[in-house]
């Protein structure tokens, strides 16, 4: 079965069970038609999630798939990789699954960039137990478990990813075939751990949270697309640019038309630079924001081992690794 | 020389603070003993501390050991011989003692500020309290640091010399063959020289104060007979030991490799730590976050292909509780390792008990069972780890096996299995594809006998399925909620962990017919004390029988039969009765526990005196006065 | 206007897509028969996704509801009315419906494309198999869309209040009053005009439709008697709404504030949405990052001085284990609320099960016991709310109370209770300071008869004193790794559970005599099946006899003696027998299981069955023939 | 009893059980001291850790105390500070208990910005359970279960902070008396979550991995101790100083003599540079890096509660606030 694959052959035969307009739908259309794209082999690529509706992922993808339980898909996924680094392991998380219950296992698979590509379908909201305030909820969110608005602070998954010491940290939105492929394709060749952000749109419960820069009308003014090396420009004309403000460490929008020379490049490898990327609200940035390779987890973890996890000993000899004696 | 005491066996105890070395010295004079074929049991008992404060009574470190003839199954009730370091070791330890014991004590130590640490108001070597001992006092610390001094040591660095001092005065006293011990500590301590050189010298000084001291002949050399052991090769072996080439082995014999994932805990790190050095083995070590990413990586590593195993003790189980259920659902192997610690919570960590039955055999939600099995001593683990592993892949499950902090920790000479002897451990072979049946429910095809699925991992071409935690279709593996398949699905489970006592051998007697008046039921670390008082009880009541477990759920199919045949059952454990939980349940049987929840391993004598109390007095014919209108 | 149909009960079931709003339509109605002085109970059951594939089987959402005379205690075996919204609801509902069952199904769902996704290869309307029903096709879709029309709803939005119509439909049938429904309409969308109009021209349409179809006498009209419950203020409730209703009460009756840490899980997450509505009672609400945080929490709270509940199902619960020990060895008051659904793992989230008693009574690390109580019936989640708290506070000690998916969701009509009937909860006082002993020994002076200690919090002057998961001195509290000293602590923390006995009411019947042929037990949320079953076997049965328990660990002190009155014991349990495990081990009982575990409750039929199947067949003596031979 | 009090006050009847010359000792010193310097009244305050050597700390401190389980703290000290925001709450945490098995805990602490003093003892390994490498030791280490050395990279106590969105980061070392009681006052006057750490030497297990800087003969030319307000000045002569070079967007040393208006002047708030200083390596720096004011959890929990957790209805009423009905 070495046939190129079409997106089509990456979709089971399983019925998708969200809700009809989730921005899931999207984000897996996009995804079988980048497997498809990469000539990825479906049994050498495995997805692996957690618990909520992002979660029901794997059963929709005609690879490798395992629906794990809440938070833990990157954990289970570290041990995947370690068993066998051959498998292109993607992880499927949401921002409960990712962010509150599963915090501990992302930081960690961040902090040792174990070669997993993570996708977080944030959509700021806890899904599927029925709209609940997530970490990522904006203070205020009304929900049932916050009738008169949320007072907890959200936390902002690039700044976390950073400070996990994350090598990879990109963005896209759910309906943005081409930005999201592009970007899908950008973790797919990275080495350690990838965590893409995806703004995704629950309808049922948390409609539209990101309308206000994901509206195609407003992309134009509100989206800053990255490419490394690239000058940080936007608007309909690309008239606006981002320029660095020493004074006050900060980024800004200036006029790219009369100080083109002012605006700022994208280097991915600079984690400052990220930093304020990830905090920009006007325009909201999207595409690789930070970058920078290096070994992977399983990479140093096999180096380390003569033999892999190959027997290069027998457990007869082990057994006489030590003093013995004979009685006769 | 002096007429050497020719024993069976005899009881050692060493004992000082958390700093002075007890431990090493302990497993040091234990390998020379081995090598010169004793057989042996020891118990290790420290404090939590990493150093508790010296001279305190709860800073103590002991190491006991029991070495004789065969067997010795336990590290004894009383020591013979007593090494105290300081007033708190000897404290601790003056309860314990036979009487007549030997006591070495530490002159040196027994300043003023120590014997207030260790709370006595006068010396002891001037009130007439141990008078009943045979007390040997020893300059240790002065005559050690005089023995270090050419090395040019700080005192406080040349004082650590000590315990080997003091194994030198041992070895004399037990006539050891310095050699093996010498050539230890030229490896040890290779890149350090002076430190090597200091231990040499103070090890030697220690054996030549025997040797002076013999002039005054205070001091008794012992003689132990050989243990008559079975042939074969042996080497002495820890449980953690035992456990970690057991699951090397099982990787050996499966041909798999194994990834052990786990998250530092006591008493369990010993068994990442040894497994982290068994890589050419085909062992992978994961330390992880803690302990919920630790077994989740495993169940990782068995969805790929690899042998995962997770362990732990108590707390750390409770965490991998929820994980545990994944893996029954999902049909994964995975074997999960508690050696189990005082609790509840935090609790007693470094001592032991076995009060993890009820959380391994009913501690999860919904009906999720996971067989169950339990090592008995050191060695024994060897083989629980590798039975573990044959239950997990041949039903495709979750396997929990019980260990301890005892067992962990304790040593005995072991005889060296023949891996050739050893049956292979099959593996669930993937299908090839076929056209008939998809991947999805190839992948769910069980075997009858076992309920195993095939392991079919990633990598694997045309086998591509989804697995997951949802109640899935029998056939199928697809999600599904349907009432009737969730039946059929639990049951499914049930049959599946009930099968595996098709698989195992019956339950024998250790010792005693099978039938008769008095079954003793023991399972895990209390084998050796068990054994012993039921051999001891048995000199006057043959009827008296006794068997151990090592499968604990499920139970041998025979052994509900077993317990039939007796008219009472005794079941000694160290937690408040879980066993005896267990046989009721499973088997509505009505034992009397025998509770002790102390953090230390029973005695003998507290056992043989309980089933004393049980059977009827010994009658000694010829004495036997008759009571005054007594029936006969 | 047609005769009306007058009966006792009758069993109407509502069945649609997820997205169809049947479970409002549910509670809508149930509210207004409520309002009719009728008693009643409901099921609620629906599929684990949000909003499931249209159209399709295991996407559809069900309401059953009994409504009738008391009492009412299950939703009913077999529904005399089914309202099918499509064909997949008509398909899934089918199997259970009473023979001559009333069906109003949506004509317009019956397309070519959903009769497909159903599984249907022909319309069932035209095959015949509909025929021993009493079939009332309407055109739901198209009626309510006209209704609709005038308010420029677009096509889908309008589509959304045929829920509504049928309502209306349903409340003509039933000879409801619409005002309070009209009401509840006009509040719940004051703020979306337009969809407030649209469903009440609904609801009026689905009303007026009864009234001209009446013209034909194709619909019947029932006429249900009105209960005869006891006097009393009444309302409907939930088993959630009771038990957030009940910690409250038990906060006002504790006069302590209540902080309820959760983090969301089905069918759990009701509670914390309810309780975070209830702050102006005291309730605090923390919507915790996981459970393991929301347990701490809750501990923390409690540490605090205020009262910690925690609540979650099955996999959640797993994860609190840990520090439910924790809890244990602080000798901390804590209430752990578990609402529990299909296992293992994530199962099936949104159906029903008992089966995490084992994990409940038996699951943790070492020896942990923690008092377990569980509801009944909707309403009696109130008091079981308010008798754990009770426990926790006397005892010092977390509980744990079972709930599960079916009570949190079902709802029955309950008398209100008296607040001053109820006895107000003491809490173990703070000592006043004391100059013969210091703040570390007053914290752990525990009462004799309770071994509960003072409930001693943060910011009492002059009581500083450190708490902590090791192992504790008995008396002083501070860290103790005395081997005694465990064994003391490890028997009083039994003692302090087995006390509990002692402070609850013995064990009674709810049906039948203190002695005779079969016992029944029940635990939990079967009550309401059990119940009726042995009253229907009853009439032919004098001496079967049924008990329920409400507190699980420990049992009630005379629960022992009422079982040996008995010949048989019957243990009906939504599991693999769990109750019956600890019935064996607790008591040596030897009951016989009867277990279920599909996701539904038990029909009352099965139940019946079972029972009959223990019990010599009725005699019905004239018509008896004597076999040949026969000795009478 | 409102007396002033002593450090001796602070201390418990406990015999302190830590190795000889453990880092430890200095902490709780100081700890104590500071304690009497802020008149802290021993009933309102309460200290609450995990598990570890570190987590030992409250059984010597004469106020109340609650040693808890591993890595769970911060959870247990949320409830406690919701069930009374009036008592000053210190949490205790180590490298391993904090950041590994506790890492969630922290984060969501922090985001929250719950009013928690939280101190990380940091000696980058696992004390108690006897020397395994711990998340924050460095690539390399060999222990225990890494005899080969370890090979996952370390996580970065600041720069997980900041991630998390903490509000105050701050840094010391152990035995500096004057340093760490500067910062302990500081963290007791902040409002929200407050995370120091604190670089702690374990003798045992991992002696003097810090005492490149931290050693007093090397401490001027390694330490940058931080003032706000204040240029960032190091060296015997306070002859070097930190300039921010906006061409890379590092900070580099300079110096100061030559061009002091080019030094750095020490803004608390600037997050930016806080993300710089937090990954300094020579100078190190200490003292208060981050500091950004603004209500705590607890403060905005009580807001939006018109009563806190008073009663201010009865459930008499909560019983009857849906539809009843008679029966008689
Ligand atoms: C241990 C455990 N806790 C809680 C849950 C309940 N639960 C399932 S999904 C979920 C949150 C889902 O939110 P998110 O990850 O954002 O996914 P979404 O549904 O929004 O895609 C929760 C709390 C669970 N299944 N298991
Ligand atoms: C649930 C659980 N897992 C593991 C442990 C074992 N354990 C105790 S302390 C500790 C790590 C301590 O490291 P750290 O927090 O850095 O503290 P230190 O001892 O270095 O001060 C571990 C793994 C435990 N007590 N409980
Ligand atoms: S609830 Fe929201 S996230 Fe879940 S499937 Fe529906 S629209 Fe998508
Ligand atoms: S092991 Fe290290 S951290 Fe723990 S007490 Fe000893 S020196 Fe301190
Ligand atoms: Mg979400
Ligand atoms: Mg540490």
């Amino acid at each position: 079965m070495s046939t190129v694959l079409s997106a089509k052959d990456f979709a089971t035969s399983q019925e998708v069970r969200w809700c009809p307009g989730c921005g899931d739908y999207a984000i897996l259309k996009t995804m079988t038609k980048t497997l498809a794209e990469l000539g990825a082999r479906p049994e050498s690529t495995a997805f692996i999630s957690g618990i909520g509706c992002a979660s029901r992922f794997p059963y929709y993808v005609e690879t490798y798939g395992f629906h794990t339980i809440h938070g833990r898909a990157p954990a289970i996924a570290t041990g995947l990789k370690l068993a066998n680094p051959d498998i292109d392991v993607w992880v499927v998380t949401g921002d409960g699954d990712g962010l509150s219950i599963g915090g501990n296992h992302l930081l960690h698979a961040l902090r040792r960039n174990v070669g997993l590509k993570i996708l977080l379908f944030n959509n700021e909201i806890y899904g599927l137990t029925k709209g609940q305030y997530s970490p990522t909820s904006r203070r205020g969110t009304r929900s049932p478990s916050s009738p008169g608005g949320s007072v907890d602070a959200p936390l902002s998954p690039g700044e976390f990813a950073l400070g996990a010491g994350a090598k990879f940290f990109a963005r896209a939105i759910d309906t943005d075939k081409a930005g999201l492929g592009d970007v899908l394709k950008e973790a797919h060749a990275f080495e350690g751990a990838a965590l893409v952000e995806i703004f995704q749109n629950c309808i049922v419960y948390n409609e539209d949270v990101f309308a206000d820069f994901t509206d195609r009308k407003n992309a134009a003014e509100k989206q800053l697309r990255l490419k490394h090396g690239k000058p940080m420009l936007f608007g309909a004309d690309n008239e606006k640019g981002i320029r660095f403000n020493p004074d006050d460490f900060s980024l800004e929008v200036i006029d790219a038309r009369s100080v083109p020379e002012q605006v700022l490049r994208h280097d991915e490898r600079n984690k400052v630079v990220a930093h304020l990327l990830v905090e920009l609200a006007k325009p909201v940035a999207l595409g690789v924001i930070y970058k920078c390779p290096g070994d992977s987890f399983e990479k140093s973890w096999y180096a380390a081992r003569k033999s892999g996890l190959k027997r290069s000993s027998s457990v007869a000899d082990a057994l006489r690794s030590t003093n013995t004696w004979t009685v006769t | 020389m002096s007429d050497q005491i020719s024993m069976d066996s005899i009881v050692v105890r060493l004992a000082g603070d958390s700093g002075d070395g007890v431990q090493l010295m302990g497993s040091q004079f234990i390998a020379s003993t081995a090598l010169s074929g004793k057989d042996f049991a020891t118990f290790p008992d420290f404090p939590a501390e990493i150093r508790a404060p010296v001279g305190t009574t709860f800073g103590v470190s002991a190491y006991q050991m029991n070495i004789g003839v065969s067997p010795i199954t336990t590290a004894g009730d009383a020591p013979d011989v007593l090494v105290a370091f300081n007033p708190a070791a000897l404290k601790v330890s003056l309860p314990l003692l036979s009487s007549g014991a030997l006591l070495i004590v530490n002159n040196d130590s027994f300043t003023a500020r120590n014997l207030t640490k260790a709370g006595y108001a006068e010396d002891p070597r001037d009130t007439g309290e141990l008078d009943s001992y045979q007390l040997v006092p020893a300059d240790i610390g002065r005559l050690n640091l005089e023995a270090v001094k050419p090395f040019g040591l700080s005192k406080s660095d040349g004082g650590r010399c000590k315990n080997f001092w003091a194994l030198g005065l041992l070895m004399w006293m037990f006539d050891c063959d310095l050699l093996p011990i010498e050539d230890w500590i030229r490896q040890k301590f290779a890149r350090k020289e002076v430190v090597r050189d200091a231990n040499l010298a103070a090890l030697h000084s220690g054996h030549a104060f025997g040797e002076t001291a013999e002039l005054s002949e205070a001091i008794p050399r012992f003689k132990i007979r050989t243990a008559d052991l079975p042939a074969g090769e042996y080497r002495g072996i820890t449980g953690a030991e035992a456990l970690s080439l057991g699951l090397a082995a099982a990787g050996e014999l499966a041909d798999r490799p194994v990834l052990f994932c786990s998250y530092p805990i006591t008493p369990a790190s010993p068994l990442l730590h040894r497994l982290s050095r068994l890589g050419e083995l085909g062992v992978g070590t994961f330390q992880a976050e803690d302990e919920i990413a630790a077994i989740c990586a495993a169940i990782g590593a068995s969805y790929g292909g690899v042998i995962g195993v997770t362990s732990s003790s108590g707390p750390g189980i409770a965490l991998k509780t929820e994980a545990m259920g994944l893996a029954v659902n999902a049909e994964l192997p995975l074997v999960i390792v508690n050696s189990q610690r005082g609790g509840p919570s935090t609790g007693l960590p470094t001592k032991t008990e076995q009060s993890d039955l009820y959380q391994a055999v009913y501690g999860r939600n919904a009906d999720t069972p996971i067989p169950v099995i339990a090592a008995r001593s050191p060695g024994d683990c060897f083989f629980v780890a590798i039975e573990a592993v044959r239950i997990a892949l041949r039903h495709m499950t979750p396997v929990l096996l019980l260990s301890d902090g005892y067992l962990s920790n304790a040593a005995e000479p072991w005889r060296i299995p023949d891996m050739d002897d050893i049956e292979p451990i099959e593996v669930n072979a993937a299908p090839g594809p076929d056209d008939t049946r998809d991947a999805q429910s190839l992948a769910f095809e069980r075997n009858a006998e076992t309920q195993g699925r095939p392991w079919i991992t990633p990598g694997m071409p045309e086998l591509m399925h989804r697995l997951g935690g949802l109640e899935k279709d029998i056939d199928t593996g697809h999600i599904s909620y349907d009432a009737a398949n969730h039946q059929r699905m639990t049951d499914m489970r049930a049959a599946k962990v009930e099968s595996v006592a098709r698989f195992i051998p019956p339950q024998t007697m250790e010792l005693g017919p099978q039938e008769g008046e008095l079954l003793v039921i023991g399972w895990g670390s209390t084998y050796g004390s068990i054994f012993q008082a039921v051999r001891k009880i048995r000199k006057t009541h043959s009827d008296v029988s006794y068997t151990h477990l090592r499968h604990l759920f499920p139970l041998p199919e025979n052994l509900g039969g077993l317990l039939g045949n007796f008219n009472q059952l005794l079941v000694p454990e160290m937690n408040m009765g879980q066993l005896s939980t267990v046989l009721r349940d499973q088997l509505g049987a009505d034992p009397t526990p025998f509770c002790k929840v102390t953090g230390q391993p029973f005695l003998i004598s507290e056992l043989a005196e309980k089933m004393e109390s049980m059977l009827p007095p010994v009658v000694v014919a010829a004495c036997k006065p008759v009571a005054k209108g007594e029936a006969r």
